[in-house]
């Protein structure tokens, strides 16, 4: 590979995607060394306590300070959500481009077996995925990837059979390419953009079921928190206008809607 | 935003201005209203939801069950039994119980109330297959023979002198005799059942047969569950239900600026850490006693109850109990001698258990997640696991060296030391294993002398503060929010609701209300 | 004469490819709930669950014969049409199921009614708007209110609308039903919540759908044509679209049956998605069977019309 | 002629002026489309806009209606149509004026209907929008308006959708929606490119026939000057958004001024390029591509071994070594399945394909490497055929080190140099290059696996002419260097001419005549080639007239449908001069003196006979 190809590449990465994903996953790697006390300390003797200069975000309903538990809960929400989207994704995305690519029994076959997955409610999967192997987080970014792994199966299959049509693919068939290549070098870097799209997506739900999750007693393992279930375990502190609630609630627009916003903008269609 | 400060202080101050009212009042409602129609609002309800006695075990269908059904005694306010479907229950040795029917009870059905209804409703408690809550209890029972329509003769295996407070448990409820068929109630009681849709609502309409004339004032109540904190709060501030039942402390500050009361009611439930003393660390003694000293007992009861508690003393008894020993020393959170017994005891850098705990078991996470900070403050490292709610009973409570649990009041001090701390307990929790305390429980049951015996419960509490593996950090006081025109509630050491039995003695007063709606600010 | 057939045999493939599906899940949920710790004997006697008093009751249900023979029974009764009693009440799960499905089919309806027309609204505005600052606008909003939890969304409605204004009541209890006026009340909370849910990602399909159908050179012609804007969409983007469109609807739909439990446990709403839940948590497992099965079969029947309406319009538009 | 002289300016109906036309792609700047172009159409005047893509024609079409496509914008000047000031139009008004007094005619009818709706709804759509008359009359007005563009049934036509319908139908069906509120102008916008040579006959006579019955304004966008001379008054050259040249068609035609107008005459003007090597099918070289009886079909096979619906019907074609095969036919008539056979990516059910004397295995995974190696196909879209994601390096690179071969920037750069592209462009994305540089690319890539045979399908059917001329010059130039055997299918006999040393007359998936290329340029033929070289539009004005009178209307209505099983010509027909026989039995192949292999009943001498009338050019 010459300099200048490598270079080019570099390039390619879309740089707005690319520097708030570094930012969110930094934030979530440095953010817990930056609170400014232990996740699971009580603080304070007020709970649903406003901004104050002690506690920038207030406390919680034990009275915890809130920005360390928003830091705690940004980082493990990050990194869990990121995994499990990314291994969704990554599964979902390679099975329905070799069912795109293969068609046949292969694909029905993968298709029967993707829909019916996806039929079953997801909470019961979680559950007994839950159930039968312990809540690690293993497990959780298991469980959480597997429910969603239909779903991008479906959509990506969708879009590698538009590709898979095309002309180009085609061609590197009769040059006797393997499958691998085809599906990872002609068929996957065309569907890049649609397929982010769906990765934001599915990332806003990750996010949702980590909390259901953790609300149904399978979730993460106090003092580990998510963003979700900060949000859930405030709930009450609403009626007072806390920012226990609040910090947590925003702290999930900003970060999946920004992330959405900024995988689309990377294909904004021309003209 | 509020300080649990402010917040006790202005809940003191709205329950003495609350109990001004209703002392004051009697002027204008001193005789209840008949009529009217509520809607009430509890915490759990499923379609496990039932209307078998034997069977209730959550809070919605004991409140339901008080409309429906009668018991053989009714505890009062401080858990004394009084006569409710039995007149009368002598025993001259506390082994042989002769229990007096009232006579002229109907049941909904239009049925006579009978002994033979008397024996069906307390025998069918031995029938695995019933799958009763009390099993246990009813296990104390030798016999239930019928003598005559009206006389019912129980025979003990064992003397029991508190075993009419055990006829006060809402399992023990009188049915006909017979029924085997849960899809409506067919009791005694003050209400009858016009509908009953597992886990949606029961709508309850007053008995025009009701033996007791005055109480149960009104036409209908009508009971949904809200599993929601939010939403049944909620539901309470707009007006769409009258009574909900387990206020979360947190809102307590903002019902009472809202006008709605909050009724606290001192019980002795609690919720628990259990050490298991067979297996794992708990077999040394002064691990459990570390572990005693680093519940902070404080902090819980400021963080987790938000005041609204009274403080725990690794005994079973509520500090408002009769029997309460007030002489045991008050354990204290002292994490430097928690750090001494534990170096001392080698567990300082070991790998310990893990603390099981689960939304099953109320408050427990919290209280598991303040114990581990503590517990990191002098080095050890202890890990939290919580398990669903669902299946927690059944399948992780008692299972594991260190857990939670939660016990309901219960309705007698006897009750809780048999079922909860004797050898041979069903929720012995820490599997303690103590023979004076066996033996002591054996006593206590044979002694009439109400001061003898009350010497033998304090004994009994000091072998648990001192040698059971179960801290007890806090008594929960359970609150319960209505609306101002609901008037005749007043606290019951039974539980939230008097005991269940709101129902019996509240009625409306819309005047009150609408006075209030004009005084309040807009 | 041949294409019909064709296309019925077409038909019949995608439908048998779904049944396929179901006997699938049929086995697969069987076999998950044998995996469920704890059974309807542990969940029924909670704490009062001793070792002798569960093992009888668990002999009395049937609970303590082999997984295996348990399926046996179960698959004969499913091919009798007997989908089994309920452990805990006794009563036959098909009625206490389809009871709570009519409820949230209601529930469903009226949400769809709601939200697809705003969701094709939108997505077709932002799509005829596109790179806009009203498509950026959209964009953003649907995005913030799929992403904040709808559980928060859901409170702080009904804190405002109930609570301080004591315009709407602040539960959808359907037996507090006598009037339209209070359906729309009751109804009007969680199905705005339900549809910031699913209005998101509808809107940002359809705006995908629909900004390659105007790209296309027959709307050019019909605007060449001298027709509206309204008679574009209408009359000629609407049929071609109305594959892909019922897709995601289809997909939504199928959300708004088993992915309701929050808002129908704030809302107090008896739907089957918390009969679902509840039977999961007493482990009655008949129950939990046919909830899942419900749910399977409504998401495979949706899915599977979506694609015959796909094959229909495309076997009109490409013949064979 | 009328605007020649400048002097008595009749009043014109459309009147542009500086006309400036802006676009920008995605947030880039604003660029110019259209600068400065200024033309006025008389009354009852077809006026031509020549150019080539990118010229800014179909641009300045559109404005004429008012509307500029997405990202575009009438950025300045002026434009009077029909009285109407366009560029002062609010929206509302715009609508009242298009499709009522203003019809545009699309370069592809087949996209431009709503595949959705029967076309009879969307050809009266005007009509109804504008209120112009009642659903009933438009109907019938539609009716005629086919019977007068000679489309077949115009009764029930109406209830059919676009899909089922021909190319040649479906833009006369075009032309009927325009011409159904009777505007007084209509714009014709490439509405021929996309035919066959011998249906663009057909459609250009329909426009012909109604503009004399209607008698409208129009404006014919085009880059074919041959279709320019037929339907134009008037003619305006444009390229890059500049008008180059103005006038009379006649004087464009014959006396261009302007260099590029001379340069596009040039290209449109046929010439060999090969120096065609005498090859001779003795019989005894081994073909480096051997073609036997083959038979592709679909629905299953018959009792007889054969397909129920056949694609192709035993068609032979050997292709020596060294030789450039061309295969030429109407759309439809099998030549790209033929192609697709031989490339191994569409089963055949009888016959067989040899390779250099091997057997090709229907299937091209089956195939070997050195067989795959050395047959590469170029196919007609290069958009499609280049990964749009690779860079031209990478996807030279990859078929490179596929085959085992030196994949260093010096080998890409050589094969960059081999198609005349600059070495820079390694480096660059399809979607960056232009329609020519990919097609340039799509060959280096064949070229990158060595090969001794080229499958070339339509490759310069989607360029411009200028670019598609260059394109056949590359591919001769390779011939001569590398001495690689082509197989060139296209629908262009002008090309084929150009190019090819032998060619296959494909008609309905039999092999009608098989012939060396000089021979085509005498007598005798099949009476199908001859149509096919009667079709190409000539720069004469009256060519069209003379096509058209000599054409018996009554075979022209049947459409070439693929043959079915059964006996007779295949080109019975449409046959002009078919006999008794045709009907029944196949015909005999017939050689020629000159070489050509005849499928017909016909005898040589016959063929030559009837060949003469027509053939006047």
């Amino acid at each position: 590979m010459t300099v200048a190809s490598l270079t080019r590449r570099w390039a390619a990465i879309p740089r707005i995607p690319g520097a708030l994903i570094l930012f969110w996953l930094l934030l979530a790697v440095i953010g817990p060394l930056l609170a400014p006390f232990a996740p699971g300390e009580v603080v304070s003797r007020t709970v649903f306590a406003p901004i104050s200069a002690h506690h920038i975000l207030g406390t919680d309903y034990l009275g915890r300070d809130v920005l360390t538990r928003l830091l705690c809960g940004t980082s493990s929400t990050v990194l869990l959500c990121a995994a499990a989207t990314l291994l969704a994704c990554t599964g979902g995305v390679f099975l329905g481009m070799i069912a795109a690519l293969k068609q046949g029994v292969t694909d029905t076959l993968l298709s029967r077996f993707m829909d019916g997955v996806i039929s079953i409610p997801s909470l019961l999967s979680a559950l007994v995925a839950v159930a039968a192997f312990g809540s690690s987080v293993p497990v959780l970014v298991l469980a959480m990837s597997l429910i969603y792994m239909p779903g991008s199966y479906r959509t990506s299959r969708m879009l590698a059979l538009s590709v898979a049509r095309r002309d180009f693919v085609l061609a590197a068939r009769m040059r006797g390419e393997k499958a691998g290549y085809i599906v990872l070098r002609e068929i996957l870097p065309n569907m890049t953009g649609p397929v982010m799209a769906d990765v934001g997506l599915r990332f806003i739900y990750s996010v949702r079921l980590l909390s259901n999750l953790s609300f149904l007693g399978v979730g993460l393992q106090p003092p580990m928190t998510d963003l979700g279930s900060l949000t859930r375990e405030n709930l009450l502190g609403l009626v007072y206008g806390a920012p226990a609630v609040i910090a947590p609630a925003l702290t999930i627009a900003v970060l999946t809607v920004g992330l959405n916003l900024a995988l689309d903008s990377n294909r904004r269609e021309p003209g | 935003m509020l300080s649990r400060r402010d917040m006790m202080k202005q809940g003191a101050l709205l329950v003495a201005a609350g109990g001004a009212v209703l002392r004051s009042c009697p002027v204008r409602a001193a005789s209840p209203v008949r009529g009217g129609h509520v809607r009430v609002a509890s915490t759990t309800g499923s379609l496990s939801d039932t209307l078998d006695p034997a069977r209730q075990s959550m809070v919605t269908d004991y409140i339901r069950g008080a409309m429906f059904y009668d018991g053989l005694v009714m505890l009062d306010e401080t858990q004394v039994p009084r006569p409710a479907l039995a007149e009368r229950i002598d025993s001259d040795d506390f082994r042989t119980w002769t229990l007096r029917l009232r006579s002229g009870v109907q049941f909904h059905d239009g049925a006579t109330l009978t002994s033979a209804d008397v024996v069906y409703s307390l025998l069918r408690h031995l029938d695995p297959l019933v799958a009763s809550q009390v099993r246990f209890q009813a296990a104390a029972m030798r016999s239930v023979r019928a003598d005559g329509p009206l006389t019912v003769i129980i025979e003990l295996y064992e003397p029991n002198i508190s075993f009419p407070s055990v006829l006060g448990m809402s399992n023990f409820a009188i049915i006909r005799d017979g029924t085997k068929n849960f899809a409506t109630a067919n009791g005694t009681g003050p209400f009858r059942c016009a509908a009953f849709q597992p886990g949606i609502r029961s709508l309850a309409v007053r008995s025009p047969d009701f033996w007791k004339t005055d109480g149960a004032w009104m036409d209908s109540i009508e009971v949904i569950s809200i599993s929601d904190d939010m939403a049944r709060h909620n539901a309470l501030l707009s007006g769409d239900v009258d009574i909900i039942t387990e206020v979360n402390p947190r809102l307590v500050a903002l019902l009472r600026r809202r006008d709605m009361g909050v009724m606290e009611s001192p019980t002795g439930t609690y919720t628990d850490f259990a050490i298991r003393q067979d297996i794992g660390p708990g077999k040394n003694a002064d691990f459990i006693q570390a572990m005693k000293c680093l519940f902070n007992r404080d902090q819980i009861a400021d963080s987790v109850w938000l005041g609204f508690c009274r403080l725990g003393n690794d005994q079973p008894l509520p500090p408002e109990d009769r029997y309460y020993n007030h002489d045991l020393p008050q354990t204290t959170f002292d994490p430097e001698r928690a750090k001494w017994l534990l170096r001392k005891s080698g567990f300082l850098n070991q790998t310990l258990p893990p603390l099981i705990c689960s939304p099953a078991a109320n408050a427990s996470v919290d209280i598991a997640v303040l114990l581990q900070n503590e517990a990191s403050r002098i080095g050890l490292r202890l890990d939290v696991r919580r398990m669903p709610a669902d299946g927690y009973w059944s399948q992780s409570w008692m299972h594991f060296p260190l857990g939670f649990g939660n016990i309901n009041a219960s309705v007698s001090a006897d009750m809780t030391f048999a079922v909860a701390f004797a050898s041979a307990a069903p929720w012995n929790e820490s599997h303690w294993r103590s023979p004076r305390f066996d033996q002591l429980l054996v006593l206590s049951r044979r002694e009439a002398d109400e001061e003898k015996r009350k010497a033998i419960y304090h004994e009994m509490q000091t072998l648990i503060h001192n040698e059971s593996g179960l801290c007890i950090p806090n008594f929960i006081t359970s609150l319960d929010g209505y609306h101002r025109r609901i008037r005749g509630l007043h606290p019951y050491q039974g539980g939230h609701l008097m005991g269940n039995n709101f129902s019996r003695f509240i009625w409306v007063d819309d005047e009150a209300a609408s006075r209030q709606s004009e005084s309040a600010p807009a | 004469m041949t294409m019909n057939a064709a296309l019925i045999r077409a038909i019949l493939r995608i439908i048998g490819a779904s049944l396929v599906s179901l006997v699938f899940v049929t086995i697969a949920v069987f076999f998950i709930t044998a995996v469920l710790p704890g059974d309807v004997a542990d969940a029924l006697l909670g704490q009062a669950a001793t070792p002798d008093a569960v093992a009888a009751l668990r002999h009395s249900l049937n609970l303590d014969k082999p997984v295996l023979v348990r399926f046996v029974i179960w698959v004969n009764g499913l091919l009798h049409g007997d989908f089994g009693v309920s452990l805990i009440s006794r009563r036959p799960v098909l009625a206490m199921a389809s009871e709570r499905l009519i409820h949230s089919l209601l529930l469903a309806g009226v949400t769809a009614l709601f939200a697809v027309p705003v969701a094709l609204v939108l997505g077709t505005a932002s799509a005829i708007f596109r790179n806009t600052l009203f498509d950026r606008a959209v964009s953003l909003l649907t995005l913030c209110v799929v992403s904040v939890p709808e559980f928060l969304v859901a409170t702080l409605a009904v804190f405002i609308f109930s609570v301080q204004l004591h315009l709407l009541p602040s539960l959808a209890s359907i037996s507090d039903i006598h009037s339209i006026g209070s359906f729309l009340a009751s109804f009007s909370m969680p199905v705005t919540t339900l549809a910031c849910v699913i209005v998101g990602q509808m809107s940002r399909m359809t705006r995908a759908v629909m900004i390659d159908a105007l790209g296309s050179s027959w709307v050019e012609m019909a605007v060449l044509k001298g027709a509206s804007p309204a008679h574009i969409i209408l009359r000629h983007v609407i049929p071609n679209v109305i594959a892909p469109l019922f897709n995601v609807i289809a997909l939504s739909l199928s959300y708004l049956l088993g992915g309701v439990v929050i808002v129908e446990s704030v809302f107090h709403y008896p739907g089957i998605a918390s009969l679902m839940v509840d039977s999961v948590a007493a482990r009655d497992i008949p129950l939990v069977q046919i909830c899942a099965l419900i749910f399977c079969a409504a998401y495979l029947f949706l899915t599977t019309l979506a694609d015959i309406v796909a094959l229909l319009s495309s076997q009109r538009r490409h013949a064979a | 002629m009328r605007a020649q002289s400048g002097i008595i300016q009749p009043p014109s109906l459309i009147s542009v002026k500086n006309l400036r036309l802006t676009g920008r792609r995605g947030r880039g700047p604003e660029t110019p489309i259209v600068e400065n172009v200024s033309f006025d159409v008389a009354e009852k005047e077809m006026l031509a806009l020549i150019g080539e893509s990118g010229s800014g024609k179909t641009s300045i079409a559109l404005a004429l209606t008012g509307y500029a496509r997405r990202g575009c914008r009438i950025a300045g000047g002026h434009i009077h149509v029909a009285g109407y000031d366009v560029t002062a139009m609010p929206p509302a008004e715009l609508r009242a004026f298009r499709g009522k007094t203003i019809a545009y005619i699309a370069q592809n009818a087949g996209a431009a209907f709503n595949p959705a709706l029967p076309l009879m709804d969307q050809v009266i759509e005007p009509a109804l929008l504008h209120h112009t008359m009642p659903r009933r009359m438009a109907i019938e007005r539609a009716i005629s308006l086919f019977e007068l563009m000679a489309l077949p049934s115009p009764g029930t036509i109406g209830s059919r959708y676009p899909h089922e319908l021909s190319g040649g139908q479906i833009q006369r069906l075009m032309a009927a929606t325009a011409l159904i509120t009777g505007p007084e102008v209509v714009i014709f916008d490439e509405p021929t490119t996309a035919l066959d040579v011998t249906t663009q006959i057909e459609v250009l006579e329909a426009f012909r026939t109604v503009r004399r019955e209607e008698g409208f304004t129009g404006v014919y966008v085009t880059h074919d000057l041959a279709v320019v001379a037929q339907m134009a008054d008037r003619a305006v050259v444009l390229k890059n958004g500049v008008v180059q040249e103005e006038g009379t068609t006649e004087q464009i035609l014959s006396a261009p001024r302007h260099s590029y107008t001379q340069a596009l005459l040039a290209a449109n003007t046929p010439r060999i390029r090969n120096n065609v090597t005498e090859t001779k099918d003795t019989g005894k070289d081994v073909p480096a591509l051997d073609v036997r009886d083959l038979v592709v079909g679909y629905g299953g096979t018959g009792r007889d071994g054969r397909p129920r619906h056949t694609i192709l019907s035993d068609v032979s074609l050997p292709v020596l070594p060294g030789e450039t095969m061309g295969i030429i036919g109407e759309s439809g008539c099998g030549k790209s399945t033929l192609i697709r056979a031989i490339a191994g990516i569409q089963p055949w059910t009888n016959g067989g394909i040899t390779f250099e004397g091997e057997p090709l295995a229907p299937r091209i995974e089956a195939r070997s490497a050195a067989q795959r190696r050395h047959l590469q196909l170029v196919a007609q879209n290069a958009d499609l055929v280049l990964n749009p994601a690779m860079s031209v390096g990478d996807t030279l690179r990859r078929v490179l080190t596929f085959n085992g071969d030196a994949a260093t920037d010096v080998e890409i750069g050589h094969l960059l140099d081999m198609v005349r592209l600059p070495v820079a462009l390694a480096d660059r994305f399809p979607p960056e290059l232009s329609g020519g540089q990919k097609q340039r690319v799509n060959l280096a890539r064949a070229l990158a696996a060595r090969p001794r045979l080229v499958l070339c399908d339509e490759i310069t059917a989607a360029l411009d002419t200028v670019v598609a001329a260059a394109i056949l010059d590359l591919m001769m130039e390779l011939k001569r260097e590398l001495g690689i055997a082509w197989l060139f299918v296209t629908h262009d006999l002008h090309a084929l001419r150009s190019v090819c040393d032998r060619v296959a007359v494909l008609y309905a998936g039999h092999r009608v005549e098989f012939t060396p290329v000089a021979a085509l340029e005498t007598p005798p033929h099949h009476p199908y080639t001859r149509r096919l070289e009667n079709s190409v539009p000539e720069m004469r004005a009256d060519w069209l007239s003379d096509v058209i009178g000599q054409r018996d209307q009554a075979c022209d209505m049947a459409p070439a449908m693929p043959s079915s099983r059964g006996n007779g010509c295949c080109y019975v027909s449409r046959c002009p001069v078919r006999e008794a026989v045709c009907e029944i039995s196949v015909p005999p192949v017939r050689r020629s003196p000159d070489g050509a292999l005849i499928s017909c009943h016909l005898t040589i001498q016959d063929l030559s006979r009837s060949t003469a009338p027509g053939d006047q050019s």
